[in-house]
């Protein structure tokens, strides 16, 4: 009976953590139509920002983390100004060209300043020990992660439905001529939006450390992990992103417990199942 | 059909409506002519560096394979690398167990890519876009998954090797310098791009580049769209699995890595580097990429990463027809 | 007159001072280090670059009285086609007079035909599945095999009368190499591997097998990992889920390298492994080796990566004066063959039949010297050979 | 004349939309019937249920005897049925001529034959040049179509119909959008149809449809209001009132 549980417990802290790196992904992607590839890389920068600050500027964690967020967001956005938003109405396959020459060009700049080795991040007392969960022990920021992710999934849901930037984005993606014409700054939304997307990247390259180890590489290591996120969960659904995460998170520590020879075989059949039961996505009819 | 009356358009000189260019496509053996010639050239230039012309070739005719599916078919895949992988150890197992010699070796390889695109061509294709792209890279990484899995057929990580590849038709034996083998792909690859040329300037060819451009069309003048694809898409398979054998046979190894992700993006990254759709964008994409890739490798080892990086930017920010024009506008001023 | 006699004279002299550098240039000897320098292992690359210079500096920029040029290939990661093109280029283009590196068996077996036919002698630092001596006779291992640190350690651990061990492995060549070697030692000395696990290289979450080794109510676990982001993972969880204070002991080879160890913090303390090589080996000659790469290269660690290549760079020495710096295959390995010497891991020699280096394997713990963590050396085991040969 | 299209009863919901109710009505050789009613009326919806490119929920279309109504739109259209769309539908960089040897292609069952370039078909490169020079865009053979004027891409769309060599030809309102100037060769291409060739044609300029039409059906929300003769139409008091506006 353990094992289920561990199974669930595991699955739902490791599918949080795939949550929170895709969901600035299915914004870019799905509200925006950018197609970025270099999504993990601004994740990356996040993560090395906020081990800089804690490691060598000996900042307090909790002071390190926003910091190293703004600062992601700060990249993004002027990135965005000088050369992303010439590739909005480029075709699809020019933008992925474009984003893995980025993805490139951070991965070597990182590589160059800080090294080939692994950043770690390390944890403030509160996190760095395991909580007891009665039956078995769970790492304290695993809890972190589950709890930040929940609080990303409805900030972000609440503000692209309920907010104005929310309204203004959206009209913005569907149709940018009607929507600058009803006098929405079309140019200060796309650019918001990418520096909000680069933020939950970094946000979620900081959290998802302790999984995903900071190398240089990392930009794209775990660029086929979250762009199947957030296929399965549907470009531009927050909610979908979430369920898919959970959902392909608990299937890949099942098939660790119970058939880990067999690799992520399972991952990607479940990965085709799902695409093809529900193409546009889990949650859409 | 009775009527004949010409409706004449506005005041046109009978004439010069009749001798008005009709498209004609170029002989199907020009191409692959040029390319053969410039291939022996750079063979005959460069004596030392036969084994990275032959992975330039090999290269090429993978990406050429690419231009089919993304430039003709116009699917965007990010999984080729699955076909190309099955190719490798089609060959690789074959020459291992049953028989060395090369041809036959490239024959399974074929037909290999060819029955895995068929395959899964048949689930990919009933998705397009996005959904469709995602759908490769689960393929893929299943092939790749199961090559892991097989160890005993396959070798695993450790890559499958031991196998010897017999003489080329019988006595050209594969030497040290890579000679044979520099043109024996060169050689598959004039003949697959032949092949190719016909496939896209057949009536084939122009209704799967017709569902390209526009499938609601295409299907309103009665064409089996989903069919058409699939044949282009085994095609494409089979053009990628003979690239998959030579990889196999002049490497006399086949790694874990000819069914990577990496190896897919970087074909996608050749192929819009060079322009998809007119099939020898792939052939140059192929041979920049290589060269630059491997120019910056050998001068810097370990950040040749910013110049390949800095490169693709570039292109997409300056598109290279635009890039030849400047250029052109220099070289003209200056003359 | 067609030429001032200046501009002639100009002429003649650098012609001669080309010639009179080719002459030079000619006598170098080339030796090709190929090996990850880009990519998730880029660090192996570092490694051997920063041991290899410093050795040759160490010896006053001559090997064997030649003077030496490093040339440094990337093959970016286990990538069998570009190493063969690579190694291929070396040889003919580039004429390198002998091969060094290789951190991955497809990339090893990929050239062996080339350095058999080209009887090019080639130096493994750190590939380390036995049958890579096998593919060609001009290979000599200078790095190590999991056969031969895991047999010793599988021998301990029963002495130790731990009877139940679960064995937890990275499921790829070596990781599946050093598992058969701790089941086949393990049994013969009447110890059970309770359960195998195997876990997709790809893992980034260890947790699950981490409970599972709880579950399986082994007393020890005996693991292989990938260094970099894998050993910190699952070492991480091993910590995080409190193995060691449930009685589960860890035992390892490579997973406490000294490249990731300061990493671990003091949660590493008390993690046992069997391996050659420890940077707090105590001897003259490893002090030697550690200043040398500390002023070659102030980020390079001391582990059995750059060792590997350190050692590997003496045998290249060796087989230089051997054959009196001209390229001359057969008498270069033969040379190798007989070697034996003191090197920074302990007295070591190369085995005359497998070309493989038969050295001393330490039983080591992981202890706080000054705040900083080392693999303190226990117990020796004696000079093993590759038992993977063996079998 | 033979029966050519038989509809019975054809009914399509779009969620809680009815946009079509019980609509029959036949189509003989010969006939050339106008479907007009206002914008919304379902009529385009019709013409893809008829055409394949919708599926009804219920009723039956009959393409020269044979049951189509759950078929493809290839084999309806191997049974002789074309049409044209009411947005123009055309793969956009492909020369002029391929685009209409693309249909001649199909026609013929050559569209697999993967070997022989497609110059390498004479006959049916003439037929398709035959085919611009009769719609008067033979000096745009070798032009891509997306470079053509808008009226011409409209004369494209109606020579691929034809180059079909149909029996039954729908034409969702062939002259929308059209200007002044490149109207006179759609009309002269629409009176120079075969005789026997049965017509369907959407359209809201009534000096056309009067003119045109041997036959009118008159749709309003989704159903047949009225069906006859372009005179009984005119006086109809039902279409008046629903579309003339004027009271009955």
């Amino acid at each position: 009976m353990t094992v289920l549980f561990n199974i669930a417990v595991d699955g739902l802290a490791y599918g949080m953590v795939l949550f929170v790196i895709a969901v600035g992904l299915s914004l870019t992607l799905g509200l925006m139509r950018f197609v970025n590839l270099s999504h993990c890389a601004f994740a990356m920068v996040g993560g090395y920002c906020a081990a800089f600050l804690v490691r060598q500027a000996q900042w307090n964690f909790w002071l390190a983390v926003p910091a190293a967020i703004i600062a992601t967001a700060a990249l993004g956005a002027v990135l965005e100004m000088l050369v992303l938003r010439h590739l909005y109405r480029r075709k699809e396959l020019d933008q992925v060209l474009f984003t893995i020459g980025l993805s490139f060009f951070l991965i070597a700049a990182t590589n160059a300043l800080a090294g080939p080795q692994v950043q770690l991040i390390p944890l403030p007392p509160g996190l760095a020990g395991s909580v007891d969960l009665g039956f078995r022990t769970l790492p304290a920021q695993r809890l972190l992660v589950i709890g930040a992710g929940l609080a990303v999934a409805a900030g972000a849901a609440w503000i692209v439905a309920r907010t104005r930037f929310g309204v203004w984005l959206r009209a913005a993606v569907d149709h940018s001529g009607t929507a600058s014409s009803l006098g929405i700054p079309i140019r200060v939304v796309q650019c918001a939006s990418f520096a909000a997307g680069a933020a939950l990247a970094g946000f979620g390259g900081i959290l998802g450390a302790e999984l995903m180890p900071l190398e240089p590489y990392y930009a794209l290591k775990y660029l086929v992990l979250v762009l199947v996120v957030v296929a399965v969960g549907g470009m531009g659904s927050i909610a979908g992103s979430l369920a898919a995460a959970v959902v392909l998170g608990v299937i890949e520590t099942a098939s660790k417990y119970l058939a880990s020879d067999w690799g992520s075989l399972f991952f990607f059949l479940a990965m085709a199942a799902l695409l093809a039961w529900r193409p546009d996505g889990l949650l859409k009819r | 059909m009775n009527t004949s009356t010409t409706l004449q358009g506005p005041a046109k000189a009978p004439s010069e409506a009749r001798h008005a260019a009709a498209p004609r496509c170029r002989p199907a053996w020009r191409a692959p002519l040029v390319v053969l010639a410039l291939g022996a050239l750079a063979c005959a230039l460069l004596p030392e560096q036969l084994g990275l012309m032959t992975r330039i070739f090999i290269a090429a005719l993978f990406v050429l394979s690419l231009d089919l599916v993304v430039g003709v078919a116009g699917l965007a895949t990010l999984g080729h690398a699955a076909v190309f992988g099955t190719g490798a150890y089609a060959a690789g197992i074959f020459a291992l167990k049953v028989m060395p010699d090369p041809l036959a070796g490239l024959a399974i390889g074929i037909g290999a890519g060819g029955l895995l695109a068929l395959a899964s061509g048949a689930f990919l294709l009933r998705y397009q876009g996005f959904t469709f792209l995602m759908l490769t890279v689960a393929v893929a990484q299943i092939v790749l998954s199961l090559a892991q899995k097989a160890r005993d057929w396959t070798g695993g990580d450790d890559g499958l090797s031991g196998f010897t590849v017999g003489p080329l038709l019988g006595h050209f034996a594969f030497d040290l310098e890579g000679r044979v083998a520099a043109f024996y792909a060169l050689a598959v690859l004039v003949l697959m791009h032949y092949v190719a040329r016909r496939l896209v300037d057949s009536p084939f060819g122009l209704a799967v580049r017709g569902i390209h451009e526009n499938r609601a069309r295409m299907a309103a003048l009665g064409t089996p769209v989903y069919r058409r694809l699939l044949a282009m898409y085994a095609a494409a398979g089979a053009i990628a699995g003979a690239a998959g054998a030579l990889s196999a046979q002049t490497n006399a190894i086949v790694g874990l890595d000819s069914l990577s992700f990496a190896l897919s993006a970087e074909a996608l990254v050749m192929l819009i580097l060079g322009g998809a759709g007119r099939l020898s964008g792939a052939l140059v994409g192929a041979v920049v990429f290589t060269l630059l890739h491997h120019t910056a490798a050998s001068i810097n080892p370990y950040h040749w990463l910013f110049v390949v990086g800095f490169m693709l930017m570039a292109v997409v920010l300056v598109s290279p027809a635009k890039a030849w024009g400047w250029l052109r506008r220099r070289v003209g001023a200056a003359s | 007159m067609l030429f001032s006699r200046r501009a002639l004279v100009r002429a003649l002299a650098a012609s001669s001072f080309v010639l009179a550098a080719a002459q030079a240039h000619a006598q170098s000897v080339k030796i090709g280090i190929v090996g990850p320098f880009s990519g998730p292992f880029a660090h192996y690359g570092a490694l051997f670059k920063a041991a290899a210079e410093a050795y040759v500096a160490g010896q006053g920029g001559k090997l064997g009285g030649r003077e030496v040029e490093l040339i440094y290939r990337d093959t970016g990661g286990p990538n069998p086609a570009q190493a063969k093109g690579l190694v291929q280029e070396l040889i003919v283009k580039d004429k390198v007079d002998y091969l060094g590196g290789f951190v991955f068996t497809p990339n090893a077996l990929a050239v062996a035909p080339l350095i058999q036919q080209s009887q090019t002698p080639t130096v493994i630092f750190n590939a380390a599945t036995s049958a890579i001596t096998e593919k060609s006779d001009y290979f000599v291992r200078t790095g190590y095999t999991l056969w031969q640190v895991t047999v010793p350690l599988a021998r301990w651990a029963a002495k130790q009368h731990i009877a139940r061990v679960v064995t937890a492995v990275t499921d790829y060549g070596p990781g599946l190499d050093a598992e058969a070697a701790f089941k086949n030692e393990f049994a013969r000395q009447g110890g059970t591997v309770v359960e195998s696990i195997r876990m997709p290289i790809a893992t980034t979450d260890f947790g699950p097998f981490v409970q599972r080794i709880k579950a399986s109510g082994a007393q020890a676990v005996y693991t292989f990992l990938p260094g970099g982001p894998p050993n910190l993972g699952f070492i991480k969880a091993y910590n995080e889920n409190g193995l060691a204070r449930s009685g589960v002991r860890f035992l390892g080879t490579a997973e406490t390298d000294e490249f990731d160890l300061q990493k671990f913090g003091d949660s590493a303390v008390g993690l046992t492994t069997a391996f050659h090589y420890s940077g707090a080996h105590d001897s003259a000659a490893n002090k030697a080796f550690v200043a040398a790469l500390k002023k070659q290269d102030p980020g390079a660690v001391a582990n059995y990566a750059s060792v590997g290549a350190w050692d590997g760079m003496y045998v290249i020495q060796k087989m230089i004066e051997a054959t009196g710096g001209r390229k001359d295959g057969p008498k270069a390995i033969a040379a190798a063959r007989a070697l034996q010497w003191e090197s920074p891991r302990g007295p070591v020699r190369i085995d005359g039949k497998t070309r493989h280096i038969t050295q001393d394997v330490y039983l080591r713990q992981v202890e706080m010297v000054g705040g900083v963590a080392v693999n303190k050396e226990v117990e020796s085991f004696g000079p093993q050979l590759d038992h993977g040969l063996a079998q | 004349m033979s029966l050519l299209l038989d509809i019975r009863g054809l009914d399509k919901r779009f969620g809680g939309l009815h946009v079509t109710r019980g609509v029959s009505f036949q189509l003989r050789a010969g006939d050339r019937l106008a479907l007009i009613g206002p914008n919304g009326a379902g009529k385009t919806t019709l013409v893809n249920q008829v055409s394949g490119v919708l599926r009804p929920d219920a009723g039956e279309i009959r393409l020269r005897g044979e049951n189509v109504t759950r078929l493809g739109q290839a084999r309806r259209v191997r049974l002789g049925l074309a049409r044209t769309f009411q947005i123009t539908t055309l793969a956009p960089h492909l020369p002029v001529q391929r685009q209409i040897e693309m249909a001649l292609f199909e026609r013929e069952g050559l569209g697999g034959r993967a070997w022989r370039s497609v110059d390498a078909y004479p006959a049916l490169n003439a037929e398709a040049q035959g085919l611009l020079q009769r719609f008067g865009l033979r000096a745009q053979a070798a032009t891509p179509t997306e470079d053509l004027a808008y009226g011409e891409q409209r004369l494209v769309e109606m020579a691929l119909a034809l180059a079909l060599r149909p029996r039954v030809l729908l034409l969702d309102e062939p002259m929308a959008g059209v200007p002044k100037g490149d109207g006179a060769r759609l009309l002269a291409a629409l009176d120079s149809l075969p005789r026997d060739l049965a017509v369907l044609i959407i359209e809201h300029d009534m000096d056309l449809v009067f003119r045109f039409a041997s036959r009118i059906v008159v749709l309003a929300e989704g159903a047949v209001l009225a069906d006859g003769s372009p005179d009984e139409i005119r006086r109809d008091p039902k279409v008046r009132a629903a579309y003339l506006g004027t009271p009955a």
